[in-house]
């Protein structure tokens, strides 16, 4: 799997144009166990970045997504910002240090467990990572993209069933049991985004 | 709508600067915007910087002068501020004592404070103070604390006298975690909150119903009930405060009625009246009261009661002289 | 009913001994609770006394205080206090000086406020000060005077500061009256009143509707439109305001931007903002300031843009110090 | 026409009882044009004269009227108040100083004439007057009590048409036009009430 600087721009676009789609249905989910600003949070981001891709496609790809991380962490806000940053920041430093043949799965397994340290939070919290988990399980098991993606929207769906145990939504204990997680409903989008671009550009 | 508000990421800038310069004897914006500062340092004092989502006005740029905030960040409409932003604040105010930041428990904040703190760990000296005192905190399987409500200005008024009569880093944190077991709060909401971007209420109440427990950002609270008579409102209100506040001696209870944005004074007065009868049931007599609107959500209607049982050290530092766009004594 | 107000008749005393209590530094019941009086008196000063219907707090009791008023009646929800309430408030702050009475210009205020001064006529000097700063004020074939609005906090605050240094009687009213001409406000509601004893609203606006040139007592303005944007709106306020003031040399610009209750601070500055923006286009920069919630219609939704063109000496009284619950400087 | 202590008070019971009954009418034409408490208003005014009523109607008729006035005056505020007060108290003086065959209808004239000055009004700026001033006219003219209750229902009715010129809906200007004025409609109504007990109880 390898990345050129047309691939990224093509997937800042795609990605900002998803959210942007979506931006009122990820408010609403974010409106019902949350203070309804999860969408227009995520679109806040994804400009930001968009605006600043060609800069950033033309950079190697650990520095392109560390930078990726930096502008989210500095334009979302929220609880959404640091973590989306820490997961991109913490994929691209994995990425610059690891050897030329690293092990993607790893390293993104270790961007989610810093995701998890900066949230304090775990499987089953109810959270964008309940997607993240399985993906990476997936990504570990040279899933097919389609499946990976497949995955990530079964896996934000299985949020509306869990109790909330971070974010806003945990002050409602069990009035948050019946909603699907904003950020996982996100999480599930940009994923599905990435491993539909990756399965029509299937990889060289 | 009932609301000026229309486009909030435009709007909150100019809500700022509006609120600047109708106190620019006492504030200023900082570099580039991205927080309000007090328009004179004082040399060698810790700065004491807090922040948090617009919406929640005057909190927490209404308390930014002596005796009270350095300086405050404000993100966008119940959204925690940038890293950025509180980095510029901590750069531009920190005038060799180091920096005390005050956030307030949401997962946001927390987050994006903590991010700017290790940012900013080679060049300033930084403590932390978590405000978590809002008593609507129920069996819940929570994994970590409570909300920061309208407590906050507490927090933020003794830590600011402290911080004026040059007390250092270290004490000041220990004086705002000492607090935290004996300061609550509970709020209700009559009506939810209209975000501006989308229109979309956060939860609608129907003319009968009241909902217990809320936060400040129109999220839902810990349970929804019948409209009940200002009595009954003000005993669900303070019972939960009560029971959960750490019982001390010699203590100089501090009352606070807080409206939330769309509950007039006269409302917040006869809330004030009921909770001190209320209170005064259960042999307690505030030794100080403050009734206004202080620590909103929008326009949502309803109003919070916050307790706090302060050691005679803390009361002095709640009665020091303070001057802010909203406090003034 | 986004209300605690319940039953309006025994809420307003409630209300009142909540504000009581929570100022009990500065002011305290008159005889019977029949009024609200500064702690202590000045021997000699000339008695500002105030008041009318409840449903506009912090006006008039949140005025009183130094450098403002002595006393203030209060009636109930939107209705004029009684005589007797008056008489008593002259009685016990009358300190040989007379009284200077501010009266808002309603007809039932200025009946009361009159039947009372006659009552009073043979054992006090009373001059008495209609406030009428209403720019609502249409080709109306109304027989006399406009409605005291938002601008009566102005008229309160010069005549007090004027009474402190010992100002008479005649010369308070004179002052009073001529600033008459130069102080002007104008209101918008984006959602009507809801009244406590019926929960009737007096008006009832849909989602894209705006009234303007609405009073403070949830009565229909002077028309209703379409609603606007905020620079829209503001232009609606300030035209009407700037066309009707008479012009001075050397003036000293004041601006009030003034909540109806149910709108809060964040909206409050960012019309701040915009009418800044608006005046600075007509050649008009503020020499002061003042945004808040001062002069409300119970929870009614909107505000008010007041400006006052004052003269340096007027300036100056303005400037003076106050100590009120509401004002502080 | 004379009025003993059981007159007075059963009167005062019906003016307190048809107040009460119309109360939320009076309050809801007020909301119209006004601030919407006129209903309120004069429900307090008059349980106020009724909880005295028993002192009040031993008293001599005009020293009785005049009580009246001072107790409506302190207890309803607003408007209403010093108008409805000011033509009791009038009224209560008039017929103190008259001699004892004094006309009735001449004394309540410098009585409407009172109220007139005290709201600095006039016939048609849609008040209570425009129902005072045709009332007394056909006192004066002798007529039956149903048809004085008559005029003064038509009177009242008759404001709706009107453009207000004094009282809160006058600065409604044109927007006023439509709506019947609220002290027009309790006068009319304790008019009626009190012409309604003359022709039940014809006077001896
Ligand atoms: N402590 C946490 N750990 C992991 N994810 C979290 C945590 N807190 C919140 N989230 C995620 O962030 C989402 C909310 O993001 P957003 O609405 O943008 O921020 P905020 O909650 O500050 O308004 C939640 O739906 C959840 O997926
Ligand atoms: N200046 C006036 N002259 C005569 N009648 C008046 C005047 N102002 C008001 N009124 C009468 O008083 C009525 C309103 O009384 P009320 O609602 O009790 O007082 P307020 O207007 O102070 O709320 C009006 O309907 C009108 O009939
Ligand atoms: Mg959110
Ligand atoms: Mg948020
Ligand atoms: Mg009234
Ligand atoms: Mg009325």
């Amino acid at each position: 799997m390898t990345l050129d600087a047309a691939d990224l721009t093509a997937l800042i676009g795609l990605c900002r144009e998803q959210i942007e789609q979506h931006c009122e249905r990820l408010g609403r989910l974010d409106s019902a166990i949350g203070d309804g600003d999860h969408g227009a949070n995520m679109r806040r981001g994804l400009e930001a970045v968009y605006r600043e891709r060609d800069a950033i496609s033309a950079l190697p790809l650990p520095v392109a997504l560390e930078r990726i991380g930096l502008v989210l962490v500095m334009s979302i806000g929220g609880a959404a910002g640091p973590l989306y940053g820490t997961l991109l920041m913490e994929l691209g430093r994995g990425l610059a240090t690891g050897e030329e043949e690293a092990d993607f799965a790893a390293i993104l397994a270790q961007a989610v467990a810093a995701v998890a340290r900066r949230g304090r939070s775990g499987p089953g919290d109810k959270t964008l990572l309940d997607v993240l988990y399985p993906v990476q399980a997936e990504i570990a098991g040279h899933a097919a993209p389609l499946r990976i993606a497949e995955c990530a929207r079964n896996a934000a769906q299985a949020t509306e069933m869990m109790l909330a145990r971070r974010g806003r939504a945990s002050y409602l204990g069990e009035r948050s049991i019946g909603h699907e997680d904003p950020g996982a409903s996100s999480c599930a989008l940009l994923a599905t985004t990435i491993c539909q671009y990756f399965q029509e550009h299937a990889p060289s | 709508m009932t609301r000026l508000l229309h486009a909030a990421e435009t709007a909150v800038a100019q809500s700022l600067a509006g609120f600047v310069a109708a106190h620019e004897d006492l504030v200023a914006f900082g570099v580039e915007g991205k927080f309000v500062r007090r328009r004179r340092l004082t040399p060698g004092k810790v700065a004491l910087i807090s922040g948090g989502g617009a919406g929640h006005e005057p909190l927490h740029c209404g308390f930014i002068g002596t005796g009270m905030l350095d300086a405050a960040c404000t993100g966008h409409v119940f959204t925690s501020p940038t890293p950025d932003q509180i980095l510029a604040a901590m750069d531009e105010t920190d005038t060799g004592a180091g920096c005390l930041l005050v956030v307030k428990n949401y997962d946001g904040d927390v987050m994006n404070f903590e991010m700017a703190a290790e940012m900013a760990a080679d060049r300033h000296r930084i403590e932390t103070v978590i405000v978590e005192d809002d008593a609507a905190y129920g069996p819940s399987v929570r994994s970590r604390g409570r909300r920061g409500v309208a407590g906050t200005m507490v927090v933020e008024k003794l830590l600011g006298a402290a911080a004026e009569r040059g007390t250092d880093l270290a004490e000041l944190k220990a004086l705002g975690e000492g607090l935290s077991g004996r300061l609550r709060s509970m709020g209700v909401a009559l009506r939810g909150v209209t975000l501006p971007d989308t229109a979309r209420e956060t939860f609608a109440l129907g003319p009968d119903e009241m909902e217990i427990g809320v936060g400040i950002h129109g999220e839902p609270g810990l349970y929804r009930t019948g409209r009940a008579g200002p009595e009954e409102i003000v005993r669900l209100l303070c019972e939960p405060v009560l029971a959960q506040l750490s019982p001390l001696a010699d203590a100089r209870p501090l009352l606070i009625v807080n409206g939330f944005g769309g509950t007039p004074p006269i409302e917040l007065h006869l809330a004030h009246n009921l909770t001190r009868a209320f209170l005064r049931g259960q042999g307690i007599v505030p030794a100080r009261a403050l009734v206004g609107t202080f620590v909103t959500s929008l326009d949502m209607a309803g109003l919070s009661v916050t307790l706090a049982l302060l050691t005679p050290e803390e009361f002095a530092l709640w009665c020091a002289p303070v001057t802010t766009p909203t406090l003034v004594w």
